[in-house]
């Protein structure tokens, strides 16, 4: 076996790819299921983006709770959530994570530390907060991580969580996923600073950008944030530089793109491509190995989408449940 | 005959010939041009749905893209109003609300009156509301009680192609702040709508349908159920009028009191959550200032008290559907 | 027999007994300390109107200045809620609520039922509201009927210093995410308030004044205003019966319901603008489900359809009188 | 003469010491009437901090807008509002600015340029964007200026302005007035960063401090940044470090506050003393002509109180009147 250079063993490269290579799979399973009309509503993709996700929830375990954003599918699945009870979910089914009635932009699971997509842009950040604040309260050692895209760290909420969990010295870390697009809008004119490390230094926050696209950077900055964080060192941003490879939302015709741009993205800053030649040209995982993952991965997903077919609709006796816990 | 367009082409074509005739119309929201900054043409996107697409090739920089950011744009465009401009600012789904509700309920609403009266804001606020595309609890809120609750505000809904772009190019040409509410499942509903810019008065409410025996009140996508409703009555021998309110505030109570002082019995139907919404305002006038001649209980046609449910097989059954009006109906007749 | 004390007290003390029972009380909002980073002892101020005086000198970190950061802390407590703990949040005045709503309704209100049953957010966001303090139109306001409109709140408005207690000890206790609305014009209100802690339920009205003519429903400082109309009116042989409702979300229809079945005629009395308010949501109510008790038309003495005025002699005339209660009334007897 | 080694000429410099004057005079005589109890409401005075409204106003014509905060009252006798309708006003008589409706805490003029006070911290920020929106589009060279506390500093309405202005390029100026203290609550611990010029950094302005209490730094600061706006130089921040010589709102007992704080303030931070004090000291002012200011904005406010107390209250007919301009 050759020598291991990365600061990960076998298991967990094996585990991240897994990961990645789960969050990708039923993404396209999604795109596929999606044009054909299997599945209703706004669905936003996160095929691309893996390494983030993947990357960053390797450090965190359930009792640390993650807010995540619209395009939530890769931060519940790298956090624990089952992907059978995500897709029963995405379809609408009463088998689902919330029993159909959240639907892919609402997955949630408090057990696995997961605080819900959210359809709100930079809501997610003060929720973060709060999972920081019940963690230092609890003492035991949690801690709250927000993420925003490019377009939602320019909103209200998500600023001033930046200063309130500065000022509160929260175990927080708000991680911006940085695709270059808002939907049909650029970065580079919406975000008016040419660095996040220095919108986060405006919130007397410490700042770290990466590449998104390399697992490896992410997960070695994340680490370090957040394990700083966990021992009361107080809260951090980190930006992680990736990209979209669908639309905004199924259905988008992206004619805001350049030419050629995602044939590129996908060739050239596929992270889990990047990742796999990184660990197999080192000969610590062998090709197969991966291959073997790769067909787990589709059986799994085949199999969720199987069963979400198959799984019964929410009832009229459904609608009225859930609305409080007693009224 | 004037040509048949959807509600969505209604409100391009309102936006397009005000801004035309105002230099003072300008038009700002998130990626309603489309593409600003990025590789692609702006202009491609033209809104989220589609909306405003052409726009900006027409009227260039009146058209703006904005970033993330609803409390700053729509202030601005509340700010822009107080100082002599006509912003029209997309919120894109009216559930966002919650990040910049002060600018709309406490500058632009109540600025004309804490001034003493020597301000005016004339800003349109257009946003999509209304469930049916499965979009689930954050994207699917109808709200327009809140905002009909707000004194300083008025507020429009309509329910069809014609009066979209009558009643925008009212809003727009309006001095005082407007919310105007787009059902996202009316955007490809058509109907006749002539060329030629025309003005919809405000609290002018729209009797659909004339019949005798029971007044049904709706806005918005419940016109279509009321009528479905009244339709299939019909066949019954129950004649419903149906009236549009096709504005909230200010509401014409006149017409609909008029009406059921010839009919004696109201269902008010309405796609807002029940408690404080429309159809209970609308029942309370009637039960106050039309006591005497209602024959019957009132009825009111909303859905549940809970939040939109994302599976289909359930926000088919939140929505209020013909059958729930046709029920209603019925119940005021035995009563 | 039990102390007379202040709405204020008791809602401080409310604060106290809970955080001593409960180690997962917290408690936060702008200056509710008072004083954190100022050379002045930290616990001076307890508040801007000192309702949490003391608590920090008891209580210690589990008592938390805030930045001026509506939606982050009020974002934060619903965050904290929903990993546990029982946050009361301070939302100084309800006036501001458009800095922060979305963290309210559509986290905090739609968790539970968005997450499918598996969440729950015991939060408190307690604020101001009312008129009369001559704090104009961004400090007055009462905006119950917003909060009461949404699916998932919970919505509290004492009258009086012995339900302020018990509501807010049932509100911190309570599962789903409470609007605890304190008067500021009853803070200073004394009544006999028991020592130990208690809860008084949601949705249990209180028939404060029993009376066989009219029904008088209110809620808040109107409560006062219904009274005194009341005991004016017993002068002149009108008998009225005036229903507390306490709670607005849940709300004890079946206690108006039940009084009007016997009185035959309704005034509803609402400190919050008229328009799809909580007088409306009760008197539509009333008219669907008591119509055949009815005798006369509901009436509903709300402010006007304006912004709260400040010079006092405009903020008088806003403000529900007892004397407008007292016509509402008559309006209801020659009908 | 002396020389004038100001970069205001002699008429300047008196009009910007009546500025101040005036202002001082204004909330000392409230001060007073609102312990008699002659005021209903909450008044926010802002004697101590008259060197920024006035430094920066000089700069400004009814052209440029600017957006103010519950503390209003300096910036509207600085932008030029009749102090005797100011009066009328706080008084809540129908003789006032807003015709009783609006109270201290809501005055405007539009056609002198003052979008109001406002009850709302933060709100003013895009209101400002807006005036300079206006501006840009009517192409007449005004000016969009948001004032803001230190505590507003941290409301996501601000924060989002600052980008907002950014990236529109807008002619809009902000001002945070630092007077160390958001009601009780300190800006040391509030604001989570050392420098309002780092802040400003995180959204790619430019920003400048200076000392509030000196009228010339703030006028040259002022100078620069507005002259930049007007010319489409686009947006700045301009921090200025102030005192609050009362407390927060009248009534405030100000236990927050250290012992002999105030009396220091008064002594050695009175930007009106401290104004005085230099351009008598040159030779340039004689002190004759302060004294001479002195007496007129005395009886000035004097007029304004006694006219505020004779006129007529609002009546009935007033509470239907401007909620709409037709319904
Ligand atoms: C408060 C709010 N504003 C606007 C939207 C509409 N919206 C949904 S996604 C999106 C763009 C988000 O861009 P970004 O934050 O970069 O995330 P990405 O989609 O690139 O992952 C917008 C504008 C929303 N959901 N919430
Ligand atoms: C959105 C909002 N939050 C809170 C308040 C209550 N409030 C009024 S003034 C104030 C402190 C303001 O501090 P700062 O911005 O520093 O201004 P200063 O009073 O020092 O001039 C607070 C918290 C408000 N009016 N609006
Ligand atoms: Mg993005
Ligand atoms: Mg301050």
């Amino acid at each position: 076996m050759a020598e291991n250079p990365f600061p990960l063993g076998r298991d967990q490269l094996l585990a991240a790819y897994r990961t990645m290579r789960t969050i990708r799979e039923f993404e396209e399973r999604l795109h596929v299921d999606f044009s054909r009309g299997d599945i209703p509503g706004f669905v936003h993709l996160y095929a691309g983006e893996e390494a983030s996700a993947a990357g960053i929830m390797m450090h965190l375990t359930d009792k640390d709770r993650i807010a995540s954003t619209h395009r939530g599918h890769g931060h519940c699945i790298a956090k624990g959530v089952d992907v059978k009870a995500m897709m029963g979910e995405i379809y609408g089914k009463v088998t689902g994570s919330c029993r159909g009635k959240g639907g892919s932009m609402h997955i949630a699971d408090l057990d696995k530390g997961m605080m819900g997509a959210n359809g709100i842009l930079g809501a997610g950040a003060p929720l973060a907060c709060g999972a920081g604040l019940a963690a230092k309260f609890r003492g035991d050692g949690g801690v709250g991580v927000s993420f925003v895209g490019d377009g939602a760290s320019n909103q209200g909420m998500f600023l001033e969580s930046l200063n309130l969990a500065a000022v509160w010295n929260l175990p927080v870390v708000f991680v911006v996923e940085n695709n270059g697009y808002a939907e049909s809008t650029s970065v580079e004119w919406a975000v008016a600073v040419d660095s996040y490390v220095d919108r986060a230094a405006g919130f007397g926050l410490p700042g770290v950008t990466v590449d998104g696209t390399d697992f490896f950077a992410v997960h070695e900055a994340a680490g370090e944030i957040v394990a700083r964080a966990r021992e009361g060192g107080g809260p951090a941003l980190l930006e992680c530089k990736m990209c979209r490879f669908y639309g905004h939302f199924e259905g988008d015709a992206q004619t805001y793109r350049g030419a050629g741009e995602v044939e590129d993205l996908r060739a050239n800053r596929d992270c889990i491509k990047i990742f796999a030649q990184r660990v197999t040209e080192t000969g610590v995982i062998r090709p197969a190995e991966l291959t073997a993952i790769d067909r787990e991965v589709l059986d799994l997903i085949e199999q969720a989408v199987a069963e979400a077919k198959a799984a019964p609709l929410p009832t009229a006796a459904d609608l009225l449940t859930d609305v409080y816990v007693s009224y | 005959m004037a040509r048949k367009i959807s509600m969505k082409d209604a409100i391009n074509e309102a936006l397009d010939q005000e801004m035309t005739r105002d230099p003072s119309v300008i038009v700002m929201g998130e990626d309603i041009v489309g593409g600003t900054g990025s590789p692609g043409e702006a202009d491609a996107w033209g809104g989220v749905l589609g909306v405003t697409k052409g726009l900006y090739a027409k009227h260039g920089d009146r058209l703006m893209d904005t970033p993330l950011s609803e409390s700053a744009y729509i202030g601005a465009a509340v700010g822009a109003a107080a100082c002599g401009m006509r912003p029209v600012a997309e919120l894109m789904f009216i559930d966002f609300m919650g990040v910049c509700l002060d600018e709309i309920f406490n500058q632009a609403a109540k600025f004309k009156y804490m001034f003493g009266g020597k301000a005016q804001t004339p800003v349109v606020i257009r946003a999509m509301v209304g469930a049916g595309f499965r979009a689930a609890a954050q994207h699917s809120q109808m709200l327009t009680p809140v905002f009909t609750h707000i004194p300083g505000l008025k507020v429009v809904c309509p329910s069809n192609a014609y009066d979209a772009k009558g009643l925008l190019i009212q809003s727009i040409r309006d001095n005082d702040p407007v919310i105007f509410c787009e059902h996202k499942n009316l955007y490809a509903h058509e109907t006749e709508v002539p060329d030629e810019p025309y003005a919809i008065p405000f609290a002018e409410a729209n009797v659909v349908r004339e019949g005798g025996d029971v007044t049904i009140v709706a806005y918005g996508l419940m016109v279509h159920r009321a009528t479905e409703a009244a339709d299939r009555l019909a066949r019954e021998g129950v004649e419903c009028e149906v009236v549009d309110l096709r504005t909230l505030s200010p509401i014409d109570m006149d017409a609909v009191l008029e009406s059921v002082e010839g009919t004696g019995r109201l269902v008010c139907v309405d796609e807002a959550s029940p408690r404080c919404s429309i159809a209970a305002d609308v029942s309370a006038q009637v039960a106050q200032h039309a006591f005497k001649a209602l024959k019957g209980p009132v009825q009111m046609v909303t859905p549940p008290h809970t939040p939109v449910p994302f599976s289909p097989a359930l926000e088919d059954l939140y929505i209020p559907s013909a059958e729930r009006v046709m029920e209603a109906v019925r119940a005021t007749m035995v009563a």
